[in-house]
């Protein structure tokens, strides 16, 4: 009978793996529950990278992403915006890997000032706070172009002012004086494909680096941040969470001794408690345990089988 | 009802999951058709237009923007771009070819031009002392409570464990590399020895980037069920129903 | 032409013609009718002449980047100032035509995938003429093709004028918007999203069929995922590593045996440098690739 | 002020920068080298790879099962060398599918590898002297956006029922889904990603995978082609030089970083400071890695018609 249960154990019907993943992401979400969690060095000197930033500085942010990850990126999109707006920065967003990008870039922006308007919080204006220079095709070749000549890839690019004709986006104050991209002091890269290596490529050594990517890229990103081709990543939903609660508590604050969350590389950076912080992170992380406790536990059954079908087959 | 559709479309891509069945081919068709369409649509709105048209014919003043001048020679571009449809001809197919090396040729180029930029600062990282600068303990002591005059002098040494660690990365780095020798008839049983190993390390390598993917994968697919069961189940339906 | 770009009146020049000037549409027309003689031209070709041809403009476009790499770059150049010699007016000159150059790929490419559409109609068609018995679903596909043109076109030229501002707010939409929003975000963006997620699903079989104890490989892949899987649970790494610190109780040897250290140790030291070891493979692989093709050094098609 | 002499070295070749110009120029030589070797007739030595004798195999299976290849050249944005690479390598597999008059499928992801592929495979065809029996509809173009790409391809895959298919070039989050559906009906499968991060999954999905380059390795190992084996043999070169360089290197800097400075050079300037352990920018190979420029001003003449931008925004 061993040999049965194994045998059993090794090959379970695909149908019901998958039903059974179903209901492990699903169930949970139904239940939201507060996990204990300690952010990664890299999320630290990402959140430390955009709190350095003084206020009303002008961020080149590359948006990457469209609705394919909207499960990791959006998170992270939200969280990095709320940070910027906090430091009241001025953002120049434009896409290189997917055409969609800035259409859904945009629209997040838009999801965020409704909820600030609900909140009767000042709202982070397109043309004033940030522009959209849009999407540029060939990502090797376009991130290049802007490296090496901002002027003249962005040059001719239009958007919209409030409520009147496109403009070129020259005009508006957030690209005011800026001529190159040594003029932004921090490059941000929300991105869900491989745009960040060529952002690698042509811009380190020109200006900061900081990253937002997805869980499948972090192996390729560790290797720039550990070469200090870039100075912080916030990578995949951990990263998030991390962010999250780096936003809610801070790093060493108010002080290193009753700090939540502490470091010793870094100094003292300040967070903000406010309910909102609390964003898609915080929504979909417990559900990621079971989901991933699932999965360690169908390798072992696996494995298990296997011995139990080994020893059947002996005796 | 659009996020209905949503939901539906995505149960139907799902049904793949048990058998190919008619539904997913619906939806599969759907999504091809769509996806065909939203490109024919993002070639010009996206692509041609601001990278081509604009730069050919120019573009008037606006208030702030200043006129642009057209450059003519764009137009080259067409000929060119129309030599890719001859590949259908039997006798003159070749001349596809010349649009493709055109691209070919940029990219080749490209790679010149990157290949330093981009491994040069890797190689340098992968320079790290393999001997450590103090013996006063074995493993980085703790740094709590320590005046940033300690902190930076403690993180100024190397000590031990860094130095076996850097040694290990080194190693594997070489050892990894050396695995994809392919010209050289490998006799010596050390160099077998350090290609296997090579091989080994590569996989604890791939183990780790298979865990650190999972994450994402699976935040994704609880990004659908958030999508079906909370946004359209729980805050769609239900209230609709309730209301009535 | 970046100083075109800022100058209020752009000065024009034999190859920059001012907007909508007849100089312009007239050298347009020219370049335009030299460029199909030429394309015409090819069609009389001699056979042994058509290899030489291509190798020439797949060297000439490649030559342009390896130029700009090797030719002495301006040092401190700024906005507005003229080359010192020829050195610098070649340099000058290279850098300028950056963006010009840059954009040919995807121009090109733009004007390639009408090819491929092309094969898509053609597919789809033959199957409906011939009543393929899935006929009707590359009905569904041309059809849906078409919606998403009309709709992405109407909605597009609906932004370019004064309301394009308007169309950010959902209370100035028309038809045209509701029906794209919906293709777009209710139908593609969403399927997109499934479809990516469904990985999950193959993500758990793969590794459940997969990941056995059977060769030393295989036992390493396992251990090494699990331990980072582990690690990637907060909850669970939370509480070894709590634990650890309090075995520990500040011996700074047994605290590196926390989850998280031993996870990010995995990481750093065998991942980054693993992945390091094959990325210098085919880095050098692309380039050498690189180097054949723009020499032509190689049969196309050369798994003959 | 600097002396104009100065102004003809260019940015690129200041300090250490020449270094990285060198290396580049270097491994092309090394390339551009053993291929006239190669050429000149040496036959040089290439190792046995696994994953590629498993080709023949694979097309002979299908061939007994009469049902189609099926081939998947990656998802490069434009035609690129990867993609070339991809499609090279197919054309050797539908050369001996036309062989066998065995039908292939090549869904191609962008419409100027469709061209490039279509273009190589009828040459194929051609050169077998089996012209008629290639069907254009055989190579296609499918989507070129990512996942309904994955969904049409898996479709496909379903409904033609492959007996064995090749997802050879850039592969991306896609990799898993033609791996599994290809795997769901018990075909063989040879892949390879040139993404390091999808390798993990074919691993786990597929019956042969090509590791890193030696994606860029199997042309060569397939037609043993003078030019291919000659450039691979380069890249070998470049490889041990890497190497070498790295245990240099890494012993170089061991014993370099042992000990103190009172002076340390940034942006290219000396300077002293108070006693220090030395760091890792102190060491000699990180100098010449990392090119420092001291600021210079080079006085040019300006442009007369040249509008400054504050001007222009009036």
């Amino acid at each position: 009978m061993k040999g049965n249960l194994g045998e059993k154990l090794q090959s379970l019907p695909k149908p019901i793996l998958y039903l059974i993943l179903i209901l492990a992401t699903s169930i949970p979400l139904f239940f939201p529950t507060e996990v204990p969690n300690e952010p990664v060095e890299s999320t630290k000197d990402f959140y430390a990278t955009l709190m350095a930033l003084p206020e009303g500085s002008k961020v080149l942010l590359m948006s990457d992403w469209t609705g394919s990850t909207r499960g990791e990126s959006k998170g992270a999109f939200r969280s990095i915006f709320k940070i910027l707006i906090r430091r009241k920065a001025k953002v120049a967003i434009y896409s290189a890997a997917d055409p969609q990008a800035p259409r859904v870039a945009q629209d997040a922006i838009n999801e965020l000032n409704m909820e600030r308007k609900r909140k009767n919080l000042p709202t982070f204006d397109r043309w004033n706070d940030w522009v959209n220079i849009g999407y540029f095709p060939n990502a090797e070749a376009a991130i290049n172009g802007i490296a090496n000549d901002l002027k003249g890839a962005f040059g001719g690019r239009k958007d919209f002012p409030p409520n009147s004709p496109p403009r070129d986006v020259f005009q508006s104050p957030v690209l005011q004086g800026v001529t190159k991209v040594e003029d932004f002091p921090l490059m941000l890269v929300i991105t869900a494909s491989k745009t960040s290596n060529f952002a690698v490529e042509r811009v380190s050594g020109r200006t900061p680096l900081a990253f937002a990517v997805t869980g499948v890229m972090v192996p390729e990103t560790q290797v720039f941040y550990q070469s200090k081709q870039i100075v912080g990543y916030c990578g995949g939903l951990k990263g998030v969470y991390d962010l999250e609660q780096l936003m809610e508590s801070g790093v060493n604050f108010p002080d290193k001794a009753t700090a939540k969350i502490k470091s010793d590389k870094l100094g003292t950076i300040e967070g903000f408690p406010d309910p909102d912080n609390k964003g898609q992170g915080t929504r979909y992380y417990p559900t990621l345990h079971y989901a991933l406790a699932l999965m360690i536990i169908m390798i072992i059954l696996g494995n298990v089988g296997m011995f139990l079908a080994k020893r059947g087959d002996k005796s | 009802m659009r996020i209905t559709a949503g939901v539906i479309a995505t149960i139907g891509l799902y049904s793949v999951l048990w058998k190919e069945n008619k539904f997913y081919r619906f939806f599969e068709h759907v999504f091809l058709g769509l996806a065909a369409g939203w490109t024919m649509v993002a070639l010009w709105t996206e692509t041609l237009k601001a990278n081509w048209w604009d730069k050919m014919v120019g573009t008037p003043a606006e208030t702030g923007a200043a006129a642009t001048n057209g450059m003519f020679a764009y137009a080259l571009l067409i000929p060119f771009g129309l030599m890719g449809y001859f590949v259908f001809s039997k006798k003159h197919n070749w001349i596809s070819r010349i649009p493709i090396g055109i691209i070919l040729g940029l990219w080749s180029g490209q790679q010149v031009q990157v290949w330093w930029n981009t491994y040069g600062p890797q190689i340098d990282a992968t320079l790290k002392p393999i001997l450590p600068t103090t013996w006063d303990s074995l493993i980085v002591p703790s740094t709590n409570g320590l005046t940033p005059e300690q902190l930076s002098q403690v993180q100024s040494q190397i000590y031990f464990s860094q130095a076996v660690n850097n040694f290990l990365f080194t190693l594997t780095v070489v050892s990894v590399l050396s695995y994809f020798l392919f010209s050289f008839e490998v006799k010596s049983k050390a160099v077998k020895g350090i290609n296997t190993m090579g091989r080994y390390l590569l996989m604890i390598g791939f183990g780790a980037i298979f865990g650190s993917t999972v994450m994402m994968r699976f935040t994704l697919l609880i990004d659908r069920m958030h999508f079906i069961w909370i946004e359209w189940l729980r805050d769609g339906v239900f209230p609709m129903i309730s209301g009535r | 032409m970046i100083p075109l770009l800022q100058a209020q009146a752009p000065a024009t020049s034999f190859w920059s013609e001012a907007f909508n000037s007849s100089e312009l549409w007239t050298k347009l027309i020219i370049t335009l009718i030299v460029g199909l003689v030429v394309m015409v031209g090819l069609l009389y070709a001699p056979i042994r002449a058509r290899k030489p041809i291509v190798a020439f403009f797949t060297f000439i476009s490649g030559a342009y980047w390896v130029l700009l790499y090797l030719w002495p770059k301006p040092i401190d150049r700024q906005p507005g100032e003229m080359p010192l010699n020829t050195v610098e007016t070649v340099s000058f000159w290279l850098a300028d035509s950056n963006n010009v150059v840059v954009s040919f790929t995807q121009i090109l490419t733009g004007f390639l995938l009408g090819l491929g559409i092309f094969s898509l109609l053609k597919i789809h068609l033959t199957k409906i003429s011939k009543g393929h018995k899935d006929a009707f679903f590359s009905i569904v596909l041309l059809a849906s093709m078409g919606l998403m043109i009309w709709f992405g076109y109407a909605d597009w030229f609906d932004r370019l004028g004064e309301r394009g501002a308007m169309l950010d707010n959902r209370d100035n939409w028309g038809f045209t918007q509701y029906g794209r929003d919906f293709l777009f975000e209710g139908l593609l963006q969403q399927m997109d999203a499934a479809m990516f997620s469904v990985i999950a699903f193959y993500i758990l079989s793969a590794a459940y069929r997969a990941f056995r104890v059977r060769s030393v490989e295989a036992t390493i892949l396992l251990s090494a995922a699990l331990l980072v899987l582990l690690s990637l649970m907060g909850a669970v790494s939370f509480v070894w590593d709590e634990n650890v610190k309090a075995i520990a109780n500040g011996n700074p040897f047994i605290l590196n045996f926390q989850l998280t250290e031993v996870a990010q140790w995995i990481r750093n030291t065998f991942q980054t440098s693993s992945i390091r070891g094959i990325q210098f493979g085919v880095g050098l692989g692309a380039l050498a690739m690189g180097l054949r093709l723009w020499l032509s050094l190689e049969k196309p098609g050369s798994g003959s | 002020m600097m002396p104009l002499s100065e102004v003809y070295i260019g940015e690129q070749y200041r300090d250490s920068g020449w270094f990285g110009v060198f290396m580049t120029l270097l491994v092309a030589a090394f390339v551009l080298v053993n291929i006239r070797r190669a050429r000149g007739g040496k036959d040089l030595y290439i190792r046995r790879i696994a994953g590629l004798n498993a080709i023949d195999e694979a097309i002979g299976r299908a061939t007994e099962m009469g049902k189609p290849v099926l081939m998947v050249p990656g998802l490069s944005d434009t035609i690129n060398a990867i993609a070339v690479q991809a499609v090279n390598i197919f054309a050797y597999v539908s050369r001996i599918a036309a062989r066998f008059a065995n039908p292939i499928l090549l869904c191609c992801y962008n419409a100027a590898v469709y061209t490039y592929a279509q273009e190589t495979i009828r040459d194929v065809y051609q050169s077998e002297g089996v012209a008629d029996r290639y069907d254009p509809d055989s190579v296609r173009f499918v989507s070129d956006r990512q996942f309904a790409f994955a969904a049409g391809v898996s479709g496909l895959i379903l409904r033609e029922q492959t007996a064995a298919t090749f997802f050879l070039g850039e592969f991306y989050a896609e990799s898993l889904i033609f791996a599994e559906t290809a795997n769901s009906i018990g075909a063989i499968q040879v892949a390879s990603s040139t993404e390091t991060t999808q390798t993990p999954f074919f691993i786990a999905a597929c019956d042969y995978v090509l590791i890193g380059d030696e994606f860029y390795a199997a042309s060569a190992y397939l037609t043993r082609q003078p030019v291919l084996v000659g450039s691979l043999v380069g890249q070998d070169w470049s490889k041990l030089m890497i190497i070498l360089m790295i245990v240099f290197g890494t012993i170089l800097n061991t014993f370099e970083i042992q000990g103190k400075t009172t002076s340390e050079r940034t942006k290219g300037v000396w300077s002293q400071i108070p006693e220090r352990n030395k760091k890792q920018s102190d060491t000699f190979m990180s100098q010449l890695f990392k090119p420092q420029l001291e600021k210079v001003k080079v006085e040019r003449p300006i442009d007369p018609n040249y509008v400054p931008e504050a001007e222009a925004a009036k």
